[in-house]
């Protein structure tokens, strides 16, 4: 069964199945995706790019449709990333889910930027299956700002959102379940902040509950 | 002689776990002497020439009813009956009335064994141990020859026991 | 007690002494270590148990017991009768067909029933 | 995990006398849970009502600790994630790594970096192989699959001199010229692979026992699998047919020609067969890659010190277990300012609760086995 | 005094045998260990044990020893008594059910009117040593472990049973000689006129030793070490004692029912006499084989062990050798009976072995489904079947191998329905896309 | 030879103290083991006389008490079970209600 190339498929295969057998390298660039779309791998060698504006199709719809929400839009490294604010996340969410299909949430983390107004930035890594595309969705928060989780729309983000909470202590609204996942309940502190390092770090609880003494 | 010392050891062993199945606490513990008690009437039986009957007694109750017991004993959470009272008050007239008939059923055995006219009961003809030889053989033959009919019966007995047991623990059937 | 018993009882405590004898001098001759915390908590997994041990199992277990005390029954009735199968010819086999019919009738029903399924 | 829907599951009769559950606790130390997982599982009878994972048993932090390395420095902690699978994870960081500062590797490294992963996602399959079997009770196919693997871990000594945390590749390209014999031994390894695969496949597939220990075990659809953003031979399994290698080629994997197998009921059996097919599919690549390995260059032109423009990139590559992707964020300096990993089995192992709900506890280590988790990697 | 010599006098024999068995016992079961390891490592492309003497031979001793003067632990919360007990019962149901087997003419503690109803009832009794240890532990895995093992226990036993009915239909007799000496008068193996019942006890004595692929109860991967679990040192060896004890005994109960005990293959065929050479033959190559690889030791002491052994061999060799020589004729079949029995049971457990490392672990509901709604049928139907054709071998006067081959046919037809009709009602467990 | 009244009180003893037991316990699992004794009890008696006679009918009858004696216990349980479902309890004197 496993390598019939007819095999059937719920959701469409991604297209790129062409042998070229390109000496150089850049053969990589996907073909079938919209004109700006690259999301592709390593371009080919010149100078770093910069971020650039965004404004392709995908954009605009997602302008049409939200407006003031969406904050930004750039390209880095020809990736799409889209800034929205933190209040609508929900239901920009479930609109990339549903209208724009971007049916998997390849990931979802959190960058901590403590000097910034709102420290952190929530990312959401999107991919879609039927275009092939992938989107990264940014909200920037404060230390102690909620955001709505996504948890309903992606089963994914259960995890996700747990480890990010977890690490950086962001407090998901919404979320089903909101505990540590990798470290011990009872842990102090959020070892992913900036602010967080190994001399700040937890210790009375690993004497407490191991016995031993932790770190240096 | 050798018979004598066996039967003693095996009847006090049958009696000193039975006396222990009833007073123990802990309803497995009275399970396992439960056991001891019936491996001890086994050893009775095969002293008695009941070949088939001692492992008929293994087989069946020491491995099957009383791995049943045991099963169910494991089954209804007993660490909480544990500690429960175990006896009721009942106990002394329970005591009494065994006593009683204790009492009784010796007194007629003293009374049949002294008195000439009635110890024609007792003095039933003794068989001989050859009689009972090819032991499994012989039952066999009884058995189908001559108890065919509550051999059959037995059959219906399992059944209607089978099906009566399941749909009593099954939730649903 | 027939003859051929007498050795099978004494194997019988030979069999039983020796685990036991074996046991209990080694007790004697091994390093006395008293063992301590930890180890002497039961196996699960590294974690404190939640919930007594002897909790309660399914009731399938008791079914299936139940089920092995009929056929056990049943076995042993058939144990006899083979060894007297070459005196009891046809009318055994005709008996045994009568037993053996009914209770496969209970079989049928059980199967049917599932209550010789586990889940 | 708080309240158990049984309702969902009307094939999941009580069967226990009384309202109580049994909480069976599986791991951190058992037998089954490959390594420090920990699996509480809520029995009625002997059915999974429910489950829970905890994991962190093995947390290292290892995204503090990127922080705080040099982007050259980092490269080695990654083959300890997933360590069955070191060159795949170092392959990904590579690159992503490569892409933030807009360089590329030279073809020769590409094509040797795809045979050296290809040949790795063979081992880690072989390994899952072994143990998924012996999970479920066969002795025998660990110690043929230990033998193939030791084949592949001899060819990354030769190449590398070391076995499991191999650190392959450098940012760039890679430190090392292949050695004289790395396509006669990758030939010869794949000449004598195809039989061996059949082999397993002989002892397994056809077995009535595994079969039913296997079949519709652990099912989950291709929607669920998408939405719990399972990825690799467990969404492929699921019959979706989508592979990074095929939709954002990387290294080399442009240049040959291979199938991405899929199945079709999503349960542990087809799981089974898809990697077992992916195992003859990457043979497949090799053979096509040591046919021709392009001369040159094998490190691009990079300074010793590396300082990529600030900003951000994602890079995911399609590793043994599914998508392993690095979220790096530059701030301009040697170090990165944060990485992120994106790690296939702590996300596939989240499906875990999906797949075992009304099953019996026997098959709880048939899905655990076929998730095919490292837990170096869960819990980084 | 001498009333006590008295009385011992007639038992004298049997009670050496019991000697030499309680004391052999554990040795065969460490050396089968041993064997069952090296047949693995071989299955396995590996070598095995190494170390301990020439080619491991050493290894079950040093095993031994150092499992006597392990740790001895007795978990918390346990009940003391019954933990203690427990492993005691399985050893010693296990060995008491030895007390029936012939090893061969002459090797036999007793010779019983019951012979094989006392077997099989007495090894069942071991059932409790693994419930009740299981239940002493106060572990979840050991509890859960032990309730499966009794449950699947039982679920085999009533096959077993059956199966064991087919044979003795044939025989008419329970007494484990008689039942050789009939296959010899016959001159054929019960396996060959009950084949179906041959199969269904070969699978229900694994699943009854709780063998793979029917080892459920400590199947590693789900209950760690089932009712075991929370053994360790000499108890735990205990159980392992019961387990390979329980092997030997379903293996002499198949070689003497279903395999003609310890009868030489084609013992009836003066033509095949040459036959008689075949035990003095092996032991002498075996023999020769460890002389051969003496010098190949690494050590010096090895060596002189494998030496050892290879003298020990061709000892036996010379036994077994001795013993076709006209003026020691009479003591022949002793010789020669037990070491086919020997044999006969080493070569059903090697088949354990062989399906161990080559078949993965069943599940428990697969487990019972096999047993109630295949094997329990099967050989009730088989019983009936060969009821029916002695019937018709005697009343109507039919051979017996034609009437034999009617009802098999018969019984593999209403086999292959029932097979039929279980794979038909397999649900799935959850829904199936 | 041991003289058949021997048996007799034997089985008069246990007999006896399977009354007690049926009479004073109330978990009913030990009430049915108590049964079980009496039972037993029965069988001794039976059996000797089959000895006694030198017939082998005492012993066939003993036969049918233990098939008797795995139907009362496998229906006996099933109940226990039935009743712990509902009721939570093994305790006799708690069983007070004809219907659930």
């Amino acid at each position: 069964m496993a390598n019939d190339p007819e095999e059937k498929q719920p959701p469409a295969p991604p297209p790129g199945e062409k042998p070229v057998a390109p000496a150089p390298p850049a053969a990589g660039a996907p073909p079938a995706a919209a004109p700006p779309k690259p999301a592709a791998p390593a371009p080919p060698k010149e100078a770093p790019p910069k971020p650039e504006p965004l404004d392709n199709e995908l954009v605009k719809h997602y302008n049409s449709r939200f407006g003031e929400a969406i904050c930004e839009a750039w390209l880095d490294r020809k990736q799409a990333i889209l800034v929205v604010d933190a209040a609508r996340l929900r239901e920009i969410a479930e609109y990339s889910c549903d209208e724009e299909k971007f049916d998997l949430l390849t990931d979802l983390t959190v960058v901590d930027w403590p000097k910034r107004e709102k420290r952190f930035d929530i990312i959401l890594n999107l991919y879609s299956f039927p275009k092939n595309e992938r989107l990264r969705l940014k909200v920037w928060a404060g230390e102690n700002e909620p955001v709505p989780s996504v948890s309903g729309i992606w089963g994914t983000a259960n995890w996700l959102e747990r480890e990010a909470y977890d690490m950086f202590g962001i407090a998901f609204t919404g979320h089903p379940n909101l505990k540590r996942i990798l470290l011990p309940d009872e842990w102090q502190g959020h070892p992913l902040r900036k602010d967080y390092d190994i001399l700040t770090q937890d210790t009375a609880w690993v004497r407490e509950n191991l016995g031993i003494e932790s770190g240096q | 002689m050798i018979d004598k010392v066996l039967f003693y050891f095996f009847a006090g062993l049958a009696v000193v776990s039975a006396i222990l199945v009833v007073t123990r606490r802990n309803a497995v513990h009275s399970a396992i002497f439960l056991i001891t008690a019936l491996l001890a009437t086994a050893g009775i039986f095969l002293q008695l020439r009941a070949e088939f009957l001692f492992i008929v007694q293994i087989i069946l109750y020491v491995g099957g009813i009383m791995v049943l017991f045991i099963f169910v004993i494991m089954l209804v959470n007993l660490d909480v009956a544990l500690h429960q009272v175990q006896f009721n008050r009942q106990t002394w007239v329970a005591g009494i009335l065994a006593l009683a008939l204790g009492a009784q059923v010796a007194l007629a055995f003293r009374l049949v064994q002294k008195n000439p006219q009635g110890s024609e009961i007792l003095r039933l003809p003794r068989g001989s141990a050859a009689q009972l030889a090819p032991n499994t053989e012989l039952v066999g033959r009884t058995l189908f020859q001559n108890y065919m009919l509550p051999f059959e019966i037995a059959s219906i007995l399992l059944l209607v026991a089978m099906i009566g047991a399941v749909v009593m623990a099954k939730r649903k059937v | 007690m027939p003859s051929p018993y007498i050795p099978i009882f004494i194997f019988a405590v030979l069999a039983a002494a020796f685990p036991a004898v074996t046991l209990i001098l080694f007790k004697l001759i091994r390093p006395d270590m008293r063992a301590v915390g930890a180890k002497l908590k039961p196996y699960e997994c590294g974690v404190p148990p939640e919930g007594g041990a002897r909790g309660r199992y399914s009731v399938r277990f008791y079914i299936v017991a139940i089920l092995f005390v009929i056929f056990d029954v049943e076995t042993i009735f058939l144990f006899p009768w083979a060894v007297q199968y070459s005196v009891l010819g046809l009318y055994g086999l005709v008996t045994m067909f009568v037993f053996l019919g009914i209770l496969v009738i209970g079989y049928v029903w059980l199967y049917n029933k599932g209550a010789l399924e586990w889940v | 995990m708080a309240e158990i829907p049984t309702a969902n599951f009307p094939n999941v009769e009580t069967t226990v006398l009384g309202a109580d559950e049994i909480i069976l606790n599986m791991g951190p130390q058992h037998p089954a849970t490959h390594g420090v997982l920990r699996v509480k599982l809520k029995l009625d009878g002997e059915k999974v009502v429910g489950s829970e994972c905890i994991i962190g048993y093995l947390h290292r932090g290892v995204e503090k600790i990127a922080e705080h390395r040099s982007y050259q420095q980092f490269a080695p902690y990654v083959d300890r994630m997933d360590y069955v699978a070191a060159v795949s994870n170092g392959l990904g960081y590579c690159e992503a790594v490569e892409k933030l500062m807009g360089v590329e590797a030279p073809p020769r490294a590409r094509v040797i970096r795809t045979i050296l992963t290809e040949l790795q996602r063979i081992a880690s399959h072989l390994l899952w192989l072994g143990t998924h079997a012996l999970d479920i009770g066969a002795l025998t196919p660990l110690f043929y699959c230990l033998r193939e693997r030791e084949e592949i871990l001899k060819i990354f000594e030769k190449y590398c001199g070391a076995r499991l945390t191999t650190h392959a590749f450098r940012i760039g390209g890679l430190q090392y010229e292949a050695y004289d014999e790395l396509e006669k031994d990758v030939e010869r390894f794949c000449k004598d692979f195809e039989q061996k695969v059949n082999e397993y496949e002989q002892l397994l597939t056809e077995n009535r026992i595994w079969v039913g220990r296997t079949k519709g075990i652990g099912v989950i659809s291709a929607q669920d699998a998408i939405d719990m953003g399972a990825t690799g031979p467990i969404i492929r399994a699921s019959g979706v047919k989508w592979d990074i290698r095929k939709a954002f080629p990387y290294a080399a994997y442009d240049q040959y020609q291979w199938e991405v197998p899929t199945g079709k009921n999503g349960d542990t059996f087809d799981r089974y067969l898809v990697r077992m097919e992916e195992m003859r599919q990457s043979r497949r690549i090799c053979l096509q890659a040591i046919e021709n390995i392009p001369t040159g260059p094998i490190m691009a032109r990079i300074g010793k010190v590396l300082k990529p423009p600030p900003g951000e990139v994602y890079h995911s590559i399609e590793a043994p277990k599914g998508e392993l992707g690095y979220y790096i964020v530059s701030d301009g300096t040697t170090q990165p300012y944060r990485v992120r990993i994106r790690p296939p089995s702590f996300i596939n192992l989240e499906a875990f609760d999906k797949m075992v709900r009304g099953h019996l506890v026997a098959d709880v280590v048939a899905i655990i086995g076929t998730l095919d988790i490292v837990l170096g990697e869960v819990d980084r | 005094m001498d009333a006590l010599v008295n009385f011992f006098r007639p038992h004298l024999l049997p009670l050496v045998y019991a000697v030499v068995i309680v004391a052999l016992l554990p040795l065969l079961a460490g050396y089968i260990v041993l064997l069952e390891r090296k047949i693995m490592a071989d299955m396995q492309v590996r070598l095995g044990p190494m170390r301990v003497g020439p080619h491991g031979l050493l290894q079950p001793i040093a095993d031994a020893v150092k499992l006597l003067i392990k740790e001895d632990i007795i978990p918390e919360g346990a009940d003391v008594l019954i933990f203690w007990l427990a492993p005691l019962l399985s050893v010693t149901a296990a060995m008491l059910a030895m007390a029936a087997l012939p090893f061969g003419p002459a090797f036999q503690i007793a010779d019983l009117n019951i012979g094989l109803l006392f077997i099989l009832g007495i090894s069942s009794m071991g059932i409790f040593g693994i419930v009740l240890g299981g239940w002493a532990s106060n572990s979840h895995y050991s509890l859960l472990g032990a309730l499966r093992s009794a449950a699947q226990l039982v679920s085999y036993e009533t096959a077993a049973g059956m199966a064991v009915v087919s044979g003795l239909l044939l025989a008419g007799t329970l007494s484990t000689r008689r039942i050789v000496e009939l296959q010899a008068q016959q001159g054929v193996w019960y396996a060959f006129l009950a084949p179906v019942g041959f199969f269904v006890y070969l699978v229900a004595s694994i699943a009854e030793t709780n063998r793979a692929p029917f080892d459920l109860p400590e199947a590693e991967s789900e209950l760690v070490a089932g009712y075991m679990t929370e053994y360790s040192g000499f108890r735990w060896a205990l159980y392992f004692l019961a387990e390979y004890t329980n092997m030997v005994v379903v293996g002499a109960i198949a070689a003497t029912l279903f395999l003609g005990g310890w009868l030489r293959p084609f013992s009836g065929t003066r033509a095949l006499d040459f036959l008689d050479y075949a035990p003095s033959l092996l032991m002498f190559l075996l023999g020769g084989y460890c002389f051969y690889r003496v010098p190949k030791q690494p050590v010096r002491v090895q060596g002189g062990v494998l030496a050892a052994v290879g003298l020990l061999c061709l000892a036996l060799a010379g036994v077994l050798g001795a013993v076709l020589i006209p003026p020691l004729a009479d003591t022949k079949a002793a010789v020669h009976g037990g070491f086919w029995f020997l044999l006969k049971v080493f070569l059903y457990i090697y088949v354990f072995m062989w399906l161990r490392f080559t078949f993965p672990r069943y599940r428990f509901d697969q487990l019972m489904r096999l047993g109630w709604h295949f094997l329990i049928p099967v050989a009730i139907v088989n019983v009936m079947g060969i009821g029916v054709a002695l019937v018709l071998h005697w009343q109507w006067h039919w051979g017996l191998a034609p009437a034999l081959v009617v009802t098999t046919v018969a019984t593999l037809l209403v086999a292959a329905f029932l097979a039929r009709v279980g794979e038909r009602r397999q649900k799935p467990l959850v829904g199936e896309t | 030879m041991i003289p058949t009244s021997h048996y007799l009180f034997l089985s008069l003893a246990l007999f006896i103290i399977g009354v007690i037991g049926v009479l004073t316990r109330r978990n009913v699992i030990i009430i049915l083991m108590s049964i079980e004794l009496i039972l037993n009890a029965v069988n001794i008696n039976l059996v000797a006389f089959s000895r006694h006679l030198g017939q082998v009918d005492g012993q066939i009858f003993a036969i049918f008490v233990i098939t008797d004696a795995a139907a009362e216990a496998a229906v006996g349980l099933g109940i226990i079970i039935a009743f712990f479902r509902n009721r939570e309890t093994v305790l006799a004197d708690e069983m007070d209600i004809l219907k659930w």
